[in-house]
Formats: structure tokens, C-alpha cells, sequence
């Protein structure tokens, strides 16, 4: 417990958190601060491409152990699964139509690629390795909680919702294929493609990342205001019960695969996590009389400031006390 | 100089639709089309702006037609199926063009 | 397809003005409109790029809102009393819109 | 309130033919205009989109001109001029705008 | 006087000047090099994210001393003093209306982060420290002049101009709440916070800094193209004579507070400096029959050039000589 | 030829191709993935700035052979008559227009400095040193290849094209001024000025490539696809014979000069590569008429390619091979 508060407080006063609580201050004070669209984009580029790369560069390194498929699935098994349980969660704690729930519970099964990041930047500040193909499992989570909520929403009677072509952005939406893309080139250019370009993705990647999460403050804070009185207290309570469930479900399939302890926390982290880019895009298309401020709010005002802050402390420490490592 | 009747088309919507509404008019012989930024604005479903956004779900955009009056129709019934359950504003307006040839 | 007749009003104003604008605007009622970004122009008080500035001060927008013709006047008034000391310009357009429930 | 007849010229145009467009309007005694961002496109010439560009070449912008009607035809023979050879359309509408002193 | 010359040649001949130079040059002869909008912004939240973070980590590191609050006291007067002087300066020299002399003078009392970003790199070039807290005090220094000039504007008999809207945005414009928060995070986190992004924030600034006056250059220069003949002979010998006797009076005030060296010249810099971003916004607004070709023209055409080559190693020479430092 | 089997393979091999074909595979694959333009223009800049200032420094450092002068009248030369021997090898395998030829050819003569600054990063890798003038090479072969080709159409009696104010344009486009600025600046501010920002400009400079290239994949990737059946396969021969046979040109010109090994190399790099930024701006000023897939698909999504993944490390090889460095 107090190794818990320990890591929590160490993490609540990194530059990066307090760079994300500048931007929510920020924007809760209706600052004209902002960082201008291309900026962000750039900034997420080269963040997915560096946290792309050195997984694949740490797999060049460490080999491929024999639990890579098996976490492959229990990623894809996860995202699946996750939404039904939050859809469940929803019912008994908001009063969100049958629409709104399943649209937010395929965000929550889905995964939050910076929230991955911030996690992983923890792990490193401490020194706990974790497997490299994790970013892969980041990649598979993405997608298959986009089905299950419009399965959700398809037994509820509306009718075919997923054609082709929405099912071919998803697959092939700018984030995973960077991702994935980055991942094989560090897996297959290795430590000699680290070194090369280490003083651009491993050097400055903290700084990075304080100011986008500056701008996530930003944006988050701006959700917040906007939606004022979109949520109730049994929305909100959902945004934190939900990724705590999560990713306890999450370490149980870590568990069962067989982790490494900072593994453990990463699948923890993704369970945990909520989309706020790849699904809402498809919602939009997919359940366009969803409301998006729902989902928005609950997804990036909500559960990534708690996951941030404190959840992803309580992860670590939870996956260090059960796997001992 | 010499200038021909025709119709403007304004559609604006979500920049994710975009490229299912130009596709449909194209399918429906909608041969010219310019894409327009939309930083921000307010409507039923409340105010934003795209210094806001973090995803590509949420910007919009205005897609202008310019079109002959003949064809206005056919443009309207393949813009309204994408639009009508999406978000979107569409409006018209009588224009003069020159180079009436290319359209 | 049925339309409706509306206006179309443009109002080209300083970015750092549209928050005024827009505000001062929903006080008079207008429910709707978007804004356009504008990389330029030249007027009386010389020419300006957006690339040239330094300054959230200087650039320009262009606020549009379609209106039904019975609230024009109100927007029209609302509208002068902040763009009057201002630069910027004001357009009104006849219009057709589908969907005139939404306004 | 008092508004004034006017015409509103829209000249769609390669971003690299701007300032050889605005130039030539001014030489006709334009005054004002602004310029839009155009973020893609389709036409005779095939689709485009801003983004795919890496050439200052290829992205296309609006030059708009609120103008009064007896000037109309001086500006649109000078832009003709430019426009000719180039790929580009120019669209003309009436419009109202309030403060005719300015034009 | 040997000393000022040799510093002044080395300030010319650096990397930093040389690339507002090319910008300058590039504008004068109307090629058609531009940094894109959204890179300038980006580049500008990078700077006042650095120079703010140092700023507090320095604090932490050094302890504060008790001229803190003295300084910011004094920044506070300067600032509201200053456009004053600059007002009766410009009805001597030139023939502006009252209006446009009161707009311009606000200018002169408010600052230039960027020119005091440059002056902190030339400190540190030679290597001489300065009171971390300094970013504090320009942040202090931003809007104080702008009421100033304002009350110089009513008693002309124009009625009120401020109201609490705008009074909100000028005290929390984008770069004051950036520079302030990342002081604070600096101050927070201290050396460790510095050693984590000290990659990003540190090591590279120099370079970033040249793209950054690059793009100034290119923006004075557009501005001095444009607005030929705006400026009399009047309104060029105030945009110099201006900054100098600012930058004295800063001196007086910071000899009485009594900050080191390297305070000394940076308190003379923020006094020299004329404000280009938040001051201009705020006129706009409030007194929109001002002309702003006549501001800009001045503050970035004029004394922003003249303080980046000259003023700088003079104000750094002198506050050496001065203090014996 | 091991050798250059090897150098071949280790090219593909590297991050920064990798990139390109990563960037190129998404877009053929229709993900929505993009760099946004302000961020592409950005990291242009990075480039050319770098490159410049890098160019610059080593002329300080090594001084001035009498090779310069040489040098640049060979540059000149190559960029004026390549487009003459490109216009007839497009007559003998395409039936394209007149117009479209002479468009094309002028692409030919001229350069593409991205794929200088790839071959120079090449260079670095294997410690291959070269002339720093050599960038100011590149940038005097921009310009010489446009007035060949507006030649080729006037024969042809088309009329005059070329104005003052498209010649202005020309030779003060941005890259050109930006990199013969930096170029200046490396040289006068020579070792102290490389150090104080070689953490800005060397450092992380592969890294950006990597990025850059990226961008450049998704460009290339987008122009094929949207311009398929615009080349029928004369023209793509031609897109891979030119640069073989420029290179080979340029080879002459360089042995003749008296380059290094590593110049001779990027001499017949710049020989090889075809423009896609300063030569389409002004076809589509002077020759509105010639159509535009034609020569950016030819220029960008043939001969690009190729010189990257293998005009290079042959190019590389053979200059080795003949100068035996
Ligand atoms: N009356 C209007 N005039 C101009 N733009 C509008 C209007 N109504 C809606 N829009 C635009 O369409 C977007 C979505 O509108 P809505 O579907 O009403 O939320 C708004 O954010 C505006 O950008
Ligand atoms: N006649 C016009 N047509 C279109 N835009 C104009 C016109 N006049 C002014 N503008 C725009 O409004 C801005 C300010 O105009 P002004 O107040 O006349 O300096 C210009 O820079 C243009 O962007
Ligand atoms: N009918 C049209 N309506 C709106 N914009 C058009 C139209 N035709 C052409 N454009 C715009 O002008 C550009 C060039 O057209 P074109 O010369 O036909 O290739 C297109 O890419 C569009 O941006
Ligand atoms: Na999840
Ligand atoms: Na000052
Ligand atoms: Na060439």
C-alpha cells in the first residue's frame, strides 16, 4: 500500500502528469492556450512511431518467447469481451439508451494508445522491462471491441451497420498501421536501426510527450467544460469502476498467459484503457444517432485523467505485488 | 462577359463522411467538387471547434458543388441519403459561371 | 427534392473577435453557423497573409449562418454592433436548404 | 437594416497562380478580397487532396471579391486573363452587404 | 567599450542571429520561404515550454532568495510605468494621434519573450546565471502596460474600453499560462524533472531557437515590405532610442532590487524588449481605431532587430560593467 | 558487385527506407494515414537547414579546394543539358506530347534535394567523407533545367513563357534560399556554430528522415494510385533508365572535376534525381498546359523510389569502384 502511494505521488509529480494537469487547468480556465492541430498530429506521429519502433527493437533483441500468439488472442479475446461487460455496467448504473451504452462500451473494450505510452514511460522510469510485442497487442485491442458494439446495437434490432469499406478504415486507420509498420521496422533494422535513430525516439521521447499530453490536457478540459451536465454521477462513476474492472480482468488473462511482470501491467493498462480516436471515428460513421459528447466525455474527460493519475500507479503495483516481480 | 446559369451546392458535414459523400456523387454523374476546412462552428448538437479535437471523427467540412440546374436533383437525392441520418447542413444558391463548357 | 427558403450571411471579421461574435449572436437567438478559415485578403487597411502573422491578432474568419429570412434582421442588428468598430464585411445570400427543420 | 445590391466573386484557382491573380484584380481596381483554403478537389484534371501534395504547386485556394455590380465585367476580364490557360473556376452571385461605403 | 564590441560581434556572428538574418533577408527579397502557421506556433510553444520548465527547476535547485518578490514588484512598476515615458517620447518625435501613440506605448511597457529567450542564450553562451524567477517576471511584465495604455487612451475622452472578458483573456493568453505553468512544474520537480527531459528542453533549444528567429526574420520582414512608409524618421529613432532608455530604467530598478549579473541584464532586456503578440491581440480588441500597421512595424520591424543585434550584448555589457560581474 | 549487393541491402535494410516503403505501402493500401502539410513543411525545413548548415561547417573546417568553382560551372552545365537528353529518350519511348515531353525533361535536369540528403546520409553511415560545397551544387542545378525545358516548348513555337517574375520566383524558391542561407551561416559560424547546435541539426537527424521519408512514402504512394494508367511502361523505362544514364553523366563531369570519392557519388546522385517541388511550380505557372500526373507521377512515384532503394547504393558503388576510395 504504501509502495502503491509511493508510485502514485512519484507519478502525480512527473512532468509529464503535471504537463497534462497544466493543459486541464488551462482550458478549465477558458486560457486561449492551445497547440494548433498539425502540431498534435505531428506530435502523436512521432510518438507511435517511436514507441512502434522500440517494441519491434526489443523483440529484435530479446527473441520472440512462446507467449507472443497466446498474447496476441487474449488481447483480441479481451477487446471482445470487455464491451459486454461495460455495456452490462452501464445499464444498472446509467440510464444511457440502448444506442449510447453499446457506443460507449466498444471505447472501453477498444484501447488508448497514449495511455499505453504514459505507462510504458512509468516502467522505464523504474527500471521494469516488459515484453516489445505488447505495441502489437496495443494494435490487435484496437478493432475487435468496434464489432461487439455493433453487435450490441444489431440484436437491439437496427440492422447491418459494418460494410466493407467502414471495416477496412478500421483495420487500416492511420494509428495501427503506424504502429505496426514502426514495429517491424525496428524488429527487422534491430539494434543497429535503434542506435541510428535512438537520438531522435529514445533522448527526447519524455519531453515529447509532455507536451502532447499538454495538449490532451487541453483537449480534455475543453471536452469537460463543453459537456458540462452530459454525464451523471452514474456516468462518472462508470469512468472509474470501469477501467479498475478492466484491468483486473486484464491481469487475469495476463496470468494465465504468463507475463512478465511489467507485461502484466501493460495488458492491465490496455484492459483498462478507453479509445478516444479509432472508435469514435467509427462510431461516427457506423452510429452516427449516438451522441458523441457521451462517449467523449466519458472516455477522455473521465477515464484517461483517472487512468493517468492513478490508475496506472495501481496497475503497476498490482501487477508487481502478484507476479512478485 | 458571358456567363451561364448554374446552382451552388453547399454540403457541410462531417469530415469523416466526406469521401462516402463524394464517392456517392460522383456515382450520381457529379463531375466537380471543391473541399472546403471548416474550423469549427455551433449547431443542435452543440458547439466545437477543431483546435478541440483530437480525432479525425470530429472536424467537418464543406464539399461545394458547382452544377448545372439539371442536375441539381439527382446531386440532392445522392447528397440526402448520406446525410440524412449524419449531422450536415445543405444549401443552394443560384450562380453565374463562366466556362460554362466545363461543367 | 423540397426546399426552403433562408439567408446566408457571411460575416468576414478578426479571429480575435469571433468569440465576441458568436457570442453576441447565440444572445440574439441565432442557433447555428460555422466558421471558415481565411488565409488572407486586402482591403482597406492593406493586405495580409496568415503565413505573415505572428499574432493570434490578425487573422481573419469568416462566420457563416443560415438563418431563416424572419430572424435576419435580428442577426443583422446583433451582428453590426459587433463588427461596427471592426473591420470585416457583411454578406447576405438568398439561399434553398434541405431539412428546414433544423433551423 | 440598409443593405446595398452587390456581387460576390468566387475565383477557385492553383495557390501558385494567387498572387498573379491578385495582382492583376488590383491592377483592375479591386479593392478588397480574401482568400480561402481549398483542402481538395475534384475536376476534369482528376481528384486532389492537400494532403497528398509536397509541391506549393498543387494546392488550389478561393479568392473571393465582394464587389459592386458596374465593376463587375472589368474584373472579370482582368481574372479571365489569368485564369484562361489555367485550370479554375469562377462563379458570380448577387449578394446584399451592409456598409457599401467601404467598396 | 572592447568588451561590447566583441560581444557584439560574437552575438552577430552566431548561429541564432545569422538565421533571423536569412528570414530577414529572404523577406526583403520577397522569395517565397514561409514556416508553415502551424510549425511557428508550435516552435513558440516549444520555447516558452523550455524557458519556463528551466526557469523553476533553477529555483528548486538554488533556493529563492528575497528579492523575488521585489523583482516581480518591480517588474510589475516597470511595465506600468514605462508606456508613459514612451508616450511623451513619441509626442516629441513623432505626429501620431493619441490613439496610436497610446497603442504603441503599451507595446513598449509589455515584453518580448522571444527577445528575452534570446538574451537568456547569450547568458548562457557566457556561461553568466541569472535568478531563475526572471521567466516569472516577464510573465508579470506582459499585461500592465496594456492598462496603461488604456487609461492613457480614456482620459483622452473615449470612454471605457476594458471590460472583465478581456481583462480575463489578457491574463490568461496562451503564452503567460504556459510560462507560468511550466515554471511550476519546473519548480516542482526540480533536478529530476530536469534530468528526464533535459534532452528535449535543453540540448536541442540552441537549434530549435535558430528555426524559431528564422521565422521571425521572414515575419519582420514581410512586415517592413508591407508597410513602407508607415514609419517616418520620428517613429524609426523612437523603435531605438526607446528600448535604450527602457533598458536603463530597468537597470535603476533592478540595482535597487538587487539581482546578480546576469538579472541585471535581463531586467534591462524585458525593458527594452516591446511586446509583438499578447499586447497587439489585446488592441485589437479594445482599441480597434488604432492603426496596427504602425505597432507591428515599430515593435517587430524596428526594435525587435535592434535589440536581437545590438541591444542585447549592450544591455549584457553594461549590467556587467555596472555590477563588476 | 558483392559490394554493391551489399550497400544495396543494407540500404533497403535501413529505418529510413524503411520508412518510405511503409509510407508507401499504407497509401497503396488506402489507409487514412497522413502527415499533416504544416508538419511535412516543417520537417523540410529541418532538412534543408541541416543539410545546409552541415555543408557549410565542413567548408569551414576543410577550407576551400580549387574544385568549387569547377564544381559548380559542371552543376550548372548538367542541370542545362540532361533535359536535352531526357526530351530525346522520351521521344524514342513514350508519345507523349511535345509539351508534356519538355515538361518532363525539365524535372530531369533539375534535382530532388531529398534524395541528396538520403545518399549524404548514406555517405555518413559508411564514413565516406565528401565536399561540403556540394550543397551549394545542389542548389545552383535547381534552376538551369527550367529554362532548357521552356526552350524545348518555344522551338516547338509556342512563344515566349518566361517572365522576370517567374525567373525571380525560380531562383529565390524557398528551398533554394534556405539552403544556400544555412549554407552561409555553417560557414561563417564553421565548428563553434555546428557545436552549438549539433544537437539540433545532427543528432536527431536520421531519425526526422525516417519521418520525412515516411510523408514522402504516403505522397508517392497516394500520386500511383491516383494516376494509374497515366504511364504506360515507355514512360516507366524512361523513369529508370534517366537516372541511370544522368548518373552516368554526372559521373564524367565529376572525374573530369576532380571530386572525392563521396563527391563524385553525390554529384551523380544529383545527376540521377529528378525535381518534384521547384520544377512542377513552375510548369504549372509556364506550362499550364502540360499535364501534371505525367511528370509527378514519373519524377515522384518512379524514379524517387528507385533512386532510393537503389540508384543510391549503386551510384554509391560505382563511384567507390572508379575512384577507388
Ligand atoms: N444554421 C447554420 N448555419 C451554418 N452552419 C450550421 C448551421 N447549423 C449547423 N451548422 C453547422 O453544422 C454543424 C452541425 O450542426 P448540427 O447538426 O445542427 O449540430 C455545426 O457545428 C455547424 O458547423
Ligand atoms: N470587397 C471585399 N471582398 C472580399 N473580402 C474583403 C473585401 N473587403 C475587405 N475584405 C476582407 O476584409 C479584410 C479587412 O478589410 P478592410 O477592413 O477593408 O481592411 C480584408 O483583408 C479582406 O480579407
Ligand atoms: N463543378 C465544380 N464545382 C466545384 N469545384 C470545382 C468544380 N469543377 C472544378 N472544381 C475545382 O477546381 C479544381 C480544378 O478543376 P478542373 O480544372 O476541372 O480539374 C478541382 O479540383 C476543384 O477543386
Ligand atoms: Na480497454
Ligand atoms: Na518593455
Ligand atoms: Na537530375
Amino acid at each position: 500500500m504504501a509502495d502503491i502511494l509511493d508510485l502514485a505521488a512519484t507519478n502525480l509529480l512527473s512532468p509529464v502528469i503535471l504537463s497534462f494537469v497544466l493543459g486541464l487547468a488551462a482550458a478549465l480556465g477558458r486560457s486561449d492556450l492551445s497547440v494548433p492541430e498539425a502540431a498534435a498530429k505531428a506530435l502523436s506521429i512521432y510518438l507511435l512511431f517511436a514507441i512502434g519502433f522500440k517494441g519491434g527493437a526489443a523483440v529484435a533483441a530479446n527473441g520472440l518467447d512462446g507467449t507472443l500468439v497466446a498474447t496476441l488472442v487474449a488481447g483480441f479475446v479481451l477487446s471482445a469481451i470487455l464491451p459486454f461487460i461495460a455495456f452490462l455496467l452501464l445499464q444498472v448504473l446509467t440510464n444511457l439508451s440502448r444506442v449510447d451504452a453499446a457506443a460507449v462500451a466498444g471505447h472501453y473494450g477498444s484501447i488508448s494508445i497514449v495511455t499505453f505510452v504514459a505507462a510504458s514511460s512509468v516502467l522505464e522510469g523504474r527500471a521494469i522491462s516488459s515484453e516489445g510485442y505488447m505495441v502489437a497487442v496495443a494494435a490487435v485491442m484496437e478493432a475487435p471491441a468496434i464489432l461487439s458494439a455493433l453487435w450490441l446495437v444489431s440484436t437491439g434490432g437496427s440492422g447491418r451497420r459494418m460494410d466493407s469499406e467502414l471495416m477496412r478504415e478500421i483495420l487500416l486507420n492511420g494509428s495501427i498501421v503506424l504502429l505496426v509498420g514502426s514495429f517491424f521496422i525496428g524488429a527487422i533494422t534491430g539494434d543497429d536501426g535503434l542506435e541510428a535513430i535512438s537520438s531522435f525516439i529514445v533522448a527526447p521521447f519524455t519531453g515529447v510527450l509532455c507536451l502532447f499530453l499538454l495538449d490532451m490536457g487541453l483537449v480534455a478540459g475543453r471536452g469537460l467544460r463543453e459537456s458540462r451536465g452530459v454525464l451523471n454521477m452514474g456516468a462518472v462513476a462508470f469512468g472509474i469502476a470501469m477501467p479498475i474492472i478492466g484491468s483486473f480482468i486484464g491481469l487475469g488473462a495476463a496470468l494465465i498467459v504468463g507475463l512478465s511482470p511489467g507485461g502484466v501491467a501493460l495488458l492491465m493498462v490496455l484492459s483498462a484503457s478507453a479509445s478516444y480516436i479509432a472508435v469514435p471515428a467509427a462510431m461516427r460513421v457506423a452510429l452516427p444517432e449516438a451522441n458523441p459528447s457521451v462517449y467523449l466525455t466519458l472516455s477522455l474527460g473521465v477515464t484517461f485523467p483517472f487512468n493517468l493519475t492513478i490508475g496506472i500507479p495501481l496497475y503497476v503495483a498490482v501487477s508487481q505485488a502478484v507476479t512478485g516481480g | 462577359m458571358q456567363t451561364h446559369h448554374a446552382k451552388r451546392v453547399v454540403i457541410t458535414i462531417e469530415a469523416i463522411m466526406q469521401k462516402r459523400l463524394t464517392d456517392t456523387l460522383e456515382g450520381a454523374g457529379v463531375t466537380g467538387y471543391s473541399i472546403l476546412p471548416v474550423l469549427g462552428g455551433s449547431g443542435r448538437s452543440g458547439a466545437w471547434s477543431r483546435e478541440g479535437q483530437i480525432s479525425r471523427a470530429s472536424g467537418m467540412v464543406q464539399v461545394v458543388c458547382i452544377i448545372r440546374e439539371e442536375r441539381l436533383d439527382g446531386l440532392l437525392e445522392a447528397a440526402f441519403e448520406v446525410v440524412d441520418k449524419h449531422i450536415g447542413v445543405v444549401t443552394i444558391t443560384d450562380v453565374e459561371v463562366l466556362r460554362a463548357e466545363r461543367f
